[in-house]
């Protein structure tokens, strides 16, 4: 048990930690499995201090295998365990694609209804920390197009306190994406606030209202789609009101959420890491257009990844999109 | 693949490695030593580390259960052919080695099986039924893996070998290993897994992946490798140039080759490393040396890539024959005790037929039924949508009935 | 060196082997490679008969592992030569992915462009052909949205045969998906005609023309998609026209084409089989948004498979598309 | 990990498996052995199948090598704490395990490092340059592998074990295997790889399939292994619970384990692995078994796992100072010897801290360059959709300037 509880300005790598935390007080079924997860505390010591205070029987290093963590997990699982996976960078998921994409995401189906696959798959994405290859990737497209998961990315603190405690606690397995060039940004969160009492795992949330223009973000996006929004509002050319909303589940949507706001601004700019082409933001554009059409006064416009291998660290302010990029995209929805 | 006539197919000469001779430091092989307690010709044999333990009731249960699995496997093609399955995948000539395995578990031990295990299905009390559901196409499994420590089968080669490691894994975690063999309760309070895959299967980057696991955290599983001599038109030697029982060496626990056509030694190599698993002393490896004397599935074509006489060789080492010779020489049963068992295969047979041609097609909507445990609102759109759909149709046959 | 060269109705799976056949021919560093390939021809016996003419080390069987087989393909492609590799079943191709996504699709760009990776990946795809689990999946997102890959679909025999032979003749790295439930349909292949003068792979292909509605699919749904166009044409309902287009190219798409068709029909609908959600059918429709905005009279509809894993067979013509579910769209197109 | 004081590190106790006693069946691990020619001490060694071939001046080199990579990574390190580097990989400890490997190759052999190497880069000929390129974040690689025959780093564990081992039956088809290393050309008319991984990329599945790859295929490979006792934070009982050079075993191919410290024990060990590997006999497995000196990168801190007297206790088995001692000793090496290398050493870093710190940053467009060998509509669009935005910022400072 930790002592404190209570509002706190803490890191998001710190909220996650203190999430994973009060679940394993929880539910003595929860584990959490990875590379380097235990003395370490992982990479970005997000499990920092959990091994010693759980034991490594809960906080498992593992052999260096991601489709064997995820392959055991499911057996686990299996078992009536509630194995929290950790993948160390996101270029390192995919060896374990068919376990997730075949076996967790399926088995359930598979078994009629007769089994739950409660694992969370834990995997640091995005770029901006300067890191080398493999390093700086946001996969979620992949997992959102596989049916059977859900995939959720937190934004802030708070979410990332609240979320991962609900990714554990739901019965299916969760890909959950933390934005890892926001693990050092601080924010209030209270720890001492009900879950029950937070907004559910599949809402967007509305981060910034605004009447012209809908851009719609998560992750790492959310905080350069907030200083976007402010310098559209505050800046020197012709202000504009833009609606941030982060979408926080992006498997399934919260298509309710999104279609509401569009239809009031009828303007919408999705914006995220991953290359555009193929990505979520498409989904999102074709989903849009579908539920909005007469309400739309320009196509929905996405910001994103090229269609490129993500580049060396030092082109990487290029690569993602940044305020200008989400900008630019807002005054061309406005240009139509 | 040569196989002696005397059907000793340990001693038969192990296909070497491809290159030339061998070079400065090569290791030869150890010849293979293959546990078998019944030759193919019925006659007990003596072995130093395993015996035959079973009464002769228990030798008739296991004359009985190799019968009547391969009675549901010869169903099985012949409801295939009629167009009553879409596909099978047939265990014929495996049956010792899945009956032998099958009845060595016990029952809070979970089995983990590829796609061909019908006959540890059987032993584990699985109705054929689920089986022929998913060969129907009727379901993708279905059954609830609990009800018999029988988990869903697995298509995708080698996955469910972590899943049971992971398992193995969570029986740790319960404090339900290290429970002492030589204990009053003979080490059966110990719960233990075991893993089916098949020779082509070890080459998975997943098997040697749970090899590493089991071995790492000295996890309660049991591999069980049926090595019938072929993936699909692969030969053995695309998978491996020595026997593959080795392979547990090179991950440091122990690995073991049994005549897989013998259900006598299968049960009693199962038995003693399932011990080991109960009372902690981790993985073990079992190669169990037998012989996929059918098609792949039935949409397999062998003709096209081995020869027919080496079926034939095997045939002489049939799984069930041995066992039948056995009972009549050391047991004294008798043509009613066999026509009995035949009886009781010809009313499975019968049952199976009318029940898979009775099997109802499932619903449409149940495609949106069970992929999530909580509520998901895009599933729930689409089934909505796609009733709607099915609605229309309803309505317009209707309207053109009126 | 096969005698027969000119027309002849050949299946799309004899189209492939004959494509194939004279790759092996054309260049000696051309290698098959696979699970089955060799005696026994591949499940679809696409590879019939192309172990005994060119020899087992130019047509290798390979151990059962299909990160292996993309992996080690990887370096022959490094030593000079130009793997075609089988995957045997779509759903197999997941424990490749690594190799796929991160190697393979990468491998150039890290080298700065020293490097080629000449490696077809052949994929049976789809469903319609009553298997069980994991034979009938439709994976091409996963690879249209990774950048480093070209990812193309053949629909019938004749592009198969030259789509193929352009496949293996291109530098770049190909998902070369194949329609399994079309490999026994028929159509005139014209084996003389000379390569050069086939329509480039990255090009779709009006397959139908028509005036109402472009409908745009590809691989498996070229011929269903045909097939309501002609009910559409000659049924009893009101008549459309529809215009087909065969996309053939799924990464990178023939924009231009696609465009062009739908700016003089005014009306769009996607088909393909893998599930809607995140499916190529989004970047499609979101694309031809942005394009089309002005021309577009309802927004781009998308038929494909449902949020779930794929049924078991006795479902599996409810969840594929099928004649009426394009035409349905169709008709929601001109309802909006 | 215990470590004997007279850094017989082969003759450590190896951990145990987690497991309690050994079960019935369960075979002892024979004890490890090590082949060494060098002692910590600088003494040489007997070993019945390896010895110390090298001239004076061939030692020398080596020696030469060892100061000079290691300089190269005394200045990474100093780099990288000053911005100039996004990261390093530190190789200090590795230093004998890569260059006597390295040193081992032939022209024509193929090396596929991980991203460790930057010793064997040196060995091949590859400018630092290139490796301060892709750590400073100015490329991903970039360098042509055909050079020097030192294919790109891989970061992503254990993917370059099946590309080595494809590219080695690429030499198989090639024809250039199988010379008799006892003909006139000793061997060298062959080709063969080499594979770099580290001691925690033995439990990918990749490595172990292209274990089975190589030996099925019997190719031309040697899989050079730097157990440096970490994964990061992990030690080495979290991959496996015996020595790692017996995972050969379980594959059918020879594994050997070698002082990764003595670079002369490395260098024998390699070539005569090479040189089976020319002659036909297929792959092998070296265990390099030496210690992480250093963090795991720059952005590592061993502190948080691992003591500082086990880092204290393989300082004493450093592996450039048993070489001097062996040249002073043996050679007669005398100081202006070691300061005429030391003077290089010097000249060589501050060529590397002049070159980083210059190095220019690439062009933005270049982001878009090399993806596709052949025109890509979609990618040529977005460039010039990027390159047009570029030029709107442009055209405002221009506008703004006026
Ligand atoms: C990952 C994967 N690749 C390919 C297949 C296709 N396939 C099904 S069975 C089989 C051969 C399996 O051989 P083996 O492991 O020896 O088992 P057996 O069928 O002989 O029982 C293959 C290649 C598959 N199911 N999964
Ligand atoms: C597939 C994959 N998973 C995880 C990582 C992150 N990672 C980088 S290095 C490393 C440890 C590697 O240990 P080892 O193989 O012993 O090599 P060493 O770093 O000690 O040289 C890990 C886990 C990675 N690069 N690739
Ligand atoms: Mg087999
Ligand atoms: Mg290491």
């Amino acid at each position: 048990m930790t002592e404190k509880s209570g509002p706190a300005r803490l890191t998001l790598s710190r909220a996650l930690n203190e999430g994973l935390r009060r679940a394993l007080e929880r539910d003595p079924k929860v584990l959490i499995m990875g590379e380097d997860v235990g003395k370490l505390g992982g990479v970005f010591r997000v499990t920092d201090g959990l091994q010693k205070d759980f034991g490594d029987t809960r906080v498992v290093d593992t052999p260096l295998a991601e489709s064997g963590i995820v392959g055991t997990a499911i057996g686990l699982a299996l078992r009536g365990y509630r194995p929290v996976c950790e993948i160390q960078f996101d270029g390192f998921v995919f060896p374990a694609t068919n376990q997730i994409v075949n076996q967790l995401a399926k088995m359930r189906a598979r078994s009629g209804g007769h089994l739950k696959l409660p694992v969370v798959i834990r995997i640091p994405c995005g770029g901006g920390i300067g890191a080398v290859e493999h390093h700086s990737e946001s996969p979620e497209a992949y997992f959102a197009h596989t049916a059977g998961l859900r995939v959720v990315a937190c934004g802030n603190s708070p979410d990332a306190y609240t979320m991962i405690q609900q990714a554990i606690a739901s019965d299916d397995p969760v890909i959950f994406f933390e934005p890892k060039r926001r693990y050092w940004e601080r924010a209030e969160v209270d720890t001492g606030a009900d879950l029950s009492s937070a907004l559910p795992m599949d809402r967007a949330r509305t981060v910034m209202a605004g009447d012209d223009v809908t851009v719609l973000c998560y992750g790492p996006m959310v905080r350069t789609c907030v200083e976007a929004a402010i310098a559209a509002r505050d800046g020197a050319g012709e202000a504009r009101s833009i609606e941030v909303v982060d979408l926080r589940s992006l498997s399934p949507l919260d298509t309710g959420a999104i279609a509401a706001s569009v239809r009031r601004t009828g303007r919408c700019v999705v914006v995220h890491e991953a290359p555009v082409f193929a990505g979520l933001g498409a989904e999102i554009a074709a989903r849009v257009t579908e539920e909005c059409f007469y309400h739309l006064e320009a196509p929905v416009l996405r910001v994103g990844g090229f269609s490129t291998p993500y580049p060396p660290s030092r082109l990487e302010e290029h690569y993602l999109p940044d305020l200008d990029r989400v900008l630019d995209a807002v005054d061309r929805t406005f240009a139509f | 693949m040569t196989v002696n006539a005397d059907g000793a197919a340990a001693a038969a000469p192990y296909p070497a490695a491809p290159a030339g001779p061998p070079g400065p430091g090569r290791e030869p092989e150890p010849a293979p030593e293959l546990v078998q307690l019944l030759t193919p010709e019925g006659e007990p044999v003596e072995h130093p580390e395993y015996a035959i333990g079973e009464s002769a009731d228990e030798i008739r249960a296991l004359y009985r259960d190799l019968v009547l699995v391969r009675r549901i496997d010869t169903e099985a093609i012949s409801l295939q052919r009629q167009g009553e399955l879409g596909i099978w995948a047939s265990l014929l000539g495996q049956e010792a080695a899945q009956v032998g395995s099958g009845r060595a578990l016990g029952p809070r031990d979970m089995a983990f099986p590829t796609y061909r295990e019908h006959g540890v299905a059987w032993c584990r009390g699985l109705d054929p039924m689920q089986l022929f559901r998913l060969f129907r196409g009727v379901s993708n499994g279905g059954w609830d893996p609990a009800d018999h420590n029988f988990h869903l089968y697995t298509i995708v080669i080698g996955s469910q070998a972590l899943h049971a490691t992971g398992y193995a894994m969570g029986i740790q975690r319960d404090g339900a290993v290290g429970n002492d063999p030589a204990g009053a309760d003979g080490g059966t309070a110990g719960e233990a897994v075991i893993a089916y895959f098949g020779d082509g299967a070890t080459s998975q980057g997943d098997v040697n992946e749970a090899f590493i696991w089991a071995s790492v955290f000295n996890a309660p599983v049991v591999f069980f490798c049926q090595n019938n001599q072929w993936a699909i038109s692969e030969p053995l030697e695309k998978q491996s140039r020595i026997p593959l029982y080795h392979r547990a060496r090179g991950f440091g626990f122990p690995g073991v080759r049994v005549d897989g056509n013998d259900v006598l030694a299968c049960k009693a190599v199962t038995r003693k490393a399932l011990q080991a698993a109960y009372a902690g002393q981790g993985p073990t490896l079992i190669e169990a040396y037998t012989y996929r004397m059918g098609a792949h599935t039935t949409t397999d074509d062998p003709t096209r890539y081995r020869l027919q006489s080496e079926l034939e060789a095997w045939k002489l080492k049939d799984p069930i024959e041995r066992v039948k010779a056995y009972l009549v020489r050391a047991h004294g049963a008798d043509a009613g005790f066999f026509q009995q068992i035949d009886r009781e295969a010809d009313e499975l047979g019968e049952r199976i037929r009318r029940e898979v041609r009775s099997m109802p097609d499932p619903g449409p909507l149940e495609i949106f039924g069970n992929v999530y445990a909580e509520p998901h609102s895009l599933l729930a759109a689409e089934r909505d949508q796609y009733a709607a759909y099915l609605d229309s149709f309803a309505d317009t046959e209707q309207e053109a009935a009126q």
